[in-house]
């Protein structure tokens, strides 16, 4: 299948704020994609089925009460649990940027690409604050989405919610199953590509391991903490004025690999 | 019904008192004539109308009185000053100016840009999460109620010394630590929550600011001509739409427009709200969809005044009148009486006016985004307000008198220059004295709070708040690229100088329009549009007014001189506490445009060996100064502005840009040559070395006087050796001179072949990031 | 000693956390709940006097204007 | 029926809002606090058994990786 002819469902709720740009930079990678609202899907009047790849994008879903993500994932897990799983079984791409990170978290759908109840958290920044700022991050285990990143790429995060906890006392085992699984394609990291060990501000949140984004093993199920959408061009880096405004960003490259990924296998 | 008809004055005083009604004497005469003509006794509804739509905050009494100043009838102060810029200069790119609740210029093709810069600093004294927050909230409704779509904010903020010491508070007054701590979360949570970029601000410290801190709040939107509806009718219905309405804010506006004294919590508890950024942009989305179907005849935002002045003032503007059924208005809870919602305050909500025809797919619209829409009335011919609960009539007013009633304030207005000296003290080791300088509140890093502010979502935020090598440099003005397939972009800046406010407000308004003009030239932005908010005590006492003259004087000269029309602002006047008035203070934002935002320019040294240049003329200026108050002192000598002068220097500095000479630019400001070099270079990871006596000056100076002098119109810039020949023909019509070269890891100054300052760029950045921690 | 303070909106200001959990609450088939509302604990641990946490609660925990704070003394 | 559901960081995972609350403190010169740490409180009405009030914490209020909760029936 040709890129254009792909569909790529934006899914937004209330409080979903990253979708405009999402969607745009979907359709400058040369897919097509729709922003639908969640309420759509639960009445039956939209079906994931209508599309090729999943996005859930960043903001604030619910006004991330009670915890980031929760509401949403909850109700996607509750009321779409059927077509939520056959989605991800038939290989199709679902990427979460930030808030949408903390939904596939919630949803149980990362990290073993079941829906039920969560086996990890997004918690709280260790700062105790929202954190708006670019980080580097370290390319690890291959998927779709980041197999053409640069080994080490940039992106902004913006955030209050992005430490990645794992269940108490079995953290190194988890941790070693991910990593054996080749789950983690993502780590905070300094400029030149040193693991960033919990230090602040290169690990933003505090995330266990340096964790930036975890995958399901068989990698198409991907959420990210940072923002690839806000770094989709050049001209969006922080520094291009030092560096150059021509070209893309690390960030298209995250939705190419995952468009690619979705054409290919069509 | 209140009899008012026999009333005596001084019952009449009673009845606005208790009633919280903040009408004056001659207020309440004129609408006790008016109920006598009418041969009946008024409704409390009807006197709370009253109380709204003549309120200082609805409709700027002082501004649009009459002033006697200096032997001089100044006819209304907005007309002749404000207003009087943008009517003399009449440019046709302004689209709509000081009419709608936020200023418009033309953009590109269809589209245009909204700005607008509100105030919320009562609320924010009292519960300043809340406050805050619901200031953000509140001005973006400003741009939804232009049809706009919001796409970036701005705030600054103003508040006592962070150390203050406890035992100095009065009752009530809250500690300038909790203000700062809880307002800029308030900012931050109503703006990341609705996903509305926070780009550019500033923060100011002052002891005036104690028991008044200051929150401006900016929205910009994007506006599109062809679907600006304006065009409502009787008949069409009144749509309103958001949240429930509650108790919440009553008297809001009385509030607002009354002196904050001891005990006002619980005078006012209920002005207090939080606010609910989710419902907003269920709001924002459903009003965006219904102005791409060009569904509504006419929008406005529910601010101050709540229902009361959003109908009345929008059956004014279509020339007729408006039925209102009260009980139709979903309530938070029951029992609350029918002025209460007529007058309340709650937060989330918008009235939109809706030909009955399309009202449907309206509805269903709201329905789509989850939130609530409910037709409470219509518009009707007869220039009436009519007002019914539960089928009974609870207010009938006469639109004439309700909006041409109002007696207009005279006021009386005095300045006389306050008894200050220029002192006169030796200069120290300036190496040190830099350190101190960027360790001061004023100029230190904000980073901590800007980096709680999501400043990119929505992906346009082209040159961030934060800039250089680190990404943590000061910039000048944000850059927004507001279109996908456009280069053109926007520029967002603001002045202030409340510290030569204490020296002369004409000077200090003067200074302001100069630093937010240059803040927006020096990073590529042109064709400059002005917002002003007045941040004043009380207008009632003649000396307070009298500053305010004069500060609005210098608006009309400066930025006429400037060519640069005000498209919006506001006043908030009576900002007084148990410690005495606010430090007068005049916010200026500007609104250019960039041609191609890649040709935008960061504040940041790129790279070694180029050439420094200083634009703009030194003078003996250090009045106000952050060099005398690290001092000690105030001093008299506050900078001036010479528009002629300084308009050359600004479009030389352009066509530089333009024509991609300058690497970098930084203007100065507080902390003078010394402060912004040092900031280029930490920010940019380069060196300089500077000779000072290389500085065009205006006559002989101190070093140190060079160094931190505070003249306006200045900027620094970094031009590479191969581009200094093009660079020096464009500035032939300039003051400026080259003061240095970019080097290594040192900022190093000297003066006639003596080093003044050797320093490390490393340690002035870690002492510039001390300044101020959240 | 260890303290227990609770701080919650006044009656009359917004919790829109409670009504979003109320909703979602019932979207989730939870249908019986009639209102949510919700509150934020600060445990406090230290030798600190009844005196001293309510000075902690004007000065940095509440805000006693549109919030209301309750001091309990826990068992150590 | 009234219930009041407690949620609270499990012990072992960092409760950063607990830790800058204590720093705050101890800036205003409340020195003898030793530790802080939060929770969050929703009060639930409606005819609701404790059972229901269990699955609403699993199905929604808390995660289980990083939370606890605690049930209470307060008085009507
Ligand atoms: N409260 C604030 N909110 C958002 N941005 C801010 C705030 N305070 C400062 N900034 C941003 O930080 C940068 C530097 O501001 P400031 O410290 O006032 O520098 P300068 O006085 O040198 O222009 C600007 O981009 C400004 O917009
Ligand atoms: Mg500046």
């Amino acid at each position: 299948m040709r890129l254009a002819e792909l569909r790529v469902l934006v899914l937004r709720s209330q409080g979903t704020n990253c979708d405009a740009e999402t969607a745009h930079s979907i359709r400058e990678t040369g897919a097509g994609a729709e922003v639908v609202h969640v309420n759509k899907l639960l009445r039956g009047r939209r079906s994931l089925e209508e599309f090729h790849a999943l996005v859930l994008p960043g903001g604030f879903s619910y006004g991330d009460r009670i915890r980031s993500g929760a509401v949403l994932a909850k109700l996607l897990a509750s009321r779409l649990r059927r077509e939520l799983q056959s989605f991800v079984e038939e290989g199709k791409p679902v990427l979460g940027i930030c808030n949408g990170f903390q939904v596939l978290i919630e949803t149980g759908l990362l990290p073993f690409g079941e829906v039920g109840e969560p086996m990890l958290a997004l918690a709280k920044n260790a700062s105790a604050r929202f954190e708006a700022r670019w980080v580097h991050l370290l390319r690890g285990a291959a998927t779709p989405f980041t197999e053409k990143l640069p080994r080490v790429s940039r992106m902004p995060v913006a955030n209050a919610e992005g430490r990645v906890v794992l269940p108490l006392g079995r953290e190194q085992r988890l941790l070693e199953e991910l990593e054996e699984n080749n789950q983690i394609p993502l780590r905070y990291c300094s400029p030149q590509g040193a693991l960033a060990h919990g230090e602040y501000p290169l690990n933003p949140s505090g995330s266990f391991a340096d964790i930036a984004a975890i995958a399901t093993p068989e990698g198409n199920v991907m959420g990210m903490m940072p923002h690839p959408e806000r770094a989709f061009h050049r001209y969006m880096y922080p520094d291009w004025t030092r560096n150059g405004a021509q070209g893309k960003g690390d960030g298209y490259r995250i939705f190419q690999g995952m468009l690619e990924y979705a054409a290919g296998r069509l | 019904m209140v009899p008012l008809r026999e009333a005596s004055d001084e019952e009449l005083a009673e009845i606005s008192e208790r009633r919280q009604l903040a009408l004056n004497l001659e207020e309440m005469r004129a609408i006790q004539r008016y109920y006598r003509r009418l041969g009946r006794e008024p409704t409390d509804v009807e006197l709370e109308t009253f109380a709204q739509t003549w309120s200082e905050h609805c409709v700027h009494k002082t501004f649009k009185g009459v002033i006697s100043y200096e032997g001089e009838e100044i006819d209304g102060l907005l007309r002749s000053t404000i207003a009087r810029v943008t009517r003399e200069l009449s440019p046709e790119w302004c689209f709509s100016v000081f009419e709608d609740n936020a200023g418009i210029v033309d953009f590109e093709g269809d589209y245009a840009i909204a700005f607008k810069v509100e105030t919320h600093n009562h609320p924010s004294a009292i519960e300043p999460f809340g406050g805050a927050a619901t200031g953000v909230g509140g001005v973006i409704r400003d741009v939804l109620g232009v049809w706009g779509e919001p796409i970036a904010n701005t705030d600054v903020l103003c508040f006592g010394p962070l150390d203050y010491p406890y035992e100095k508070l009065p009752r009530d007054v809250k500690h300038p630590r909790f203000i700062f701590t809880y307002v800029v979360a308030g900012i931050g949570s109503y703006g990341n929550n609705i996903g509305v970029p926070t780009v550019n601000g500033a923060i100011y410290f002052d002891e005036g600011y104690v028991g008044n801190p200051l929150v401006y709040c900016g929205t910009l939107g994007i506006v599109k001509k062809s679907k600006y509806k304006r065009s409502a009718r009787p008949g069409d219905v009144l749509l309103l739409v958001g949240g429930r309405t509650g108790r919440d804010g009553i008297h809001g506006v009385t509030f607002a427009s009354s002196e904050l004294e001891e005990g006002a919590e619980e005078t006012f508890g209920t002005a207090v709200q939080i606010g609910d950024p989710i419902e907003e942009e269920k709001i924002k989305r459903a009003i965006l969809q219904v102005r791409e179907e060009e569904l509504g005849s006419a929008i406005t935002d529910l601010g101050g005044g709540g229902l009361s002045s959003a109908v009345g003032e929008q059956a004014h503007r279509f020339g007729c009148g408006a039925r209102v059924h009260l009980e139709r208005v979903p309530l938070k809870y029951a029992g609350m009486k029918p002025w209460e919602i007529w007058i309340s305050e709650s937060q989330e909500r918008m009235l939109l006016i809706v030909p009955p025809s399309n009202l449907e797919r309206v509805l269903e619209i709201f329905a789509g985004e989850e939130v609530e829409a409910t037709p409470i009335g219509e518009l009707i011919p007869e220039p009436r307000l009519e007002v019914y609960y539960r089928g009974e009539k609870v207010a009938e007013l006469d639109m004439d008198f309700l909006f041409s009633g109002l007696p207009r304030v005279k006021r009386e207005a005095r300045w006389s220059p306050p008894e200050l000296e220029e002192p006169e003290f030796e200069m120290r080791d300036l190496g040190e004295e830099l350190h101190r300088l960027l360790a001061m509140p004023n100029i230190a890093s904000k980073e901590e709070v800007i980096r709680t502010y999501d400043h990119e979502v929505k992906a346009m935020t082209v040159l961030k708040p934060l800039q250089g090598v680190a990404w943590d440099g000061p910039g000048d003005a944000a850059v927004l690229k507001p279109l996908r397939n456009s280069w053109r972009g926007i520029a967002v800046s603001c002045g202030m100088n409340p510290l030569y406010g204490k020296i002369d407000p004409y000077w200090m308004a003067a200074s302001a329009i100069d630093e937010a003009i240059r803040n927006n030239i020096a990073v590529g932005g042109r064709r400059i549009a002005l917002l002003d908010n007045f941040c004043w005590g009380n207008p009632e006492k003649p000396e307070n007014l009298g500053g305010l003259v004069r500060a609005a004087k210098a608006c009309y000269d400066i930025a006429l001189a400037y060519g640069t029309p005000f498209i919006s602002g506001k006043d908030s006047l009576y900002n007084e506490s148990p410690l005495g008035a606010v430090t007068p203070s005049l916010l200026i934002s500007a609104l250019g445009i960039v041609e191609d935002v890649r040709r935008a320019v960061s504040m940041d040294f790129k790279e070694r060996g180029n050439y420094i240049y200083l634009l703009g003329e030194t003078k003996p200026e250090l009045g106000g100064s952050h060099y005398y108050k690290l001092r000690g002192f105030l001093g008299t000598s506050v900078p001036g502005v010479e528009p002629s002068r300084a308009r050359r220097t600004f479009e030389a500095l352009t066509r530089a840009i333009d024509l991609g000479l300058v690497k970098a630019c930084h203007d100065l400001s507080e902390g003078g040559l010394g402060v912004a070099l040092a900031e280029m270079c930490f920010s940019g990871g380069v060196g300089a070395e500077l000779c000072l006596e290389a500085v065009p000056v205006s006559q002989e100076m101190r070093a140190d006087f060079i160094l931190f002098s505070e003249s306006n119109s200045r900027f620094l810039v970094e031009v590479e050796p191969e581009n200094a020949g093009q660079f020096e023909a464009l500035m032939k019509h300039v003051r400026f001179a080259r003061v240095g070269e970019t080097s290594g890891g040192e900022l190093v100054v000297s003066y006639r072949g003596e080093e003044l300052l050797r320093e490390d760029i490393g340690e002035l950045k870690r002492s510039w990031q001390r300044g101020v921690a959240l | 000693m260890k303290w227990e303070v609770r701080i919650a909106y006044k009656r009359g200001v917004q919790d829109p956390e409670g009504e979003t959990t109320l909703q979602a609450l019932k979207m989730l088939g939870f249908e019986k709940v009639e209102r949510v509302s919700t509150a934020k604990l600060f445990i406090i641990e230290g030798e600190c006097s009844r005196e001293e946490v309510e000075r902690m609660c004007r000065r940095l925990l509440a805000n006693p204007v549109s919030q209301d704070y309750e001091i309990r003394r826990l068992a150590d």
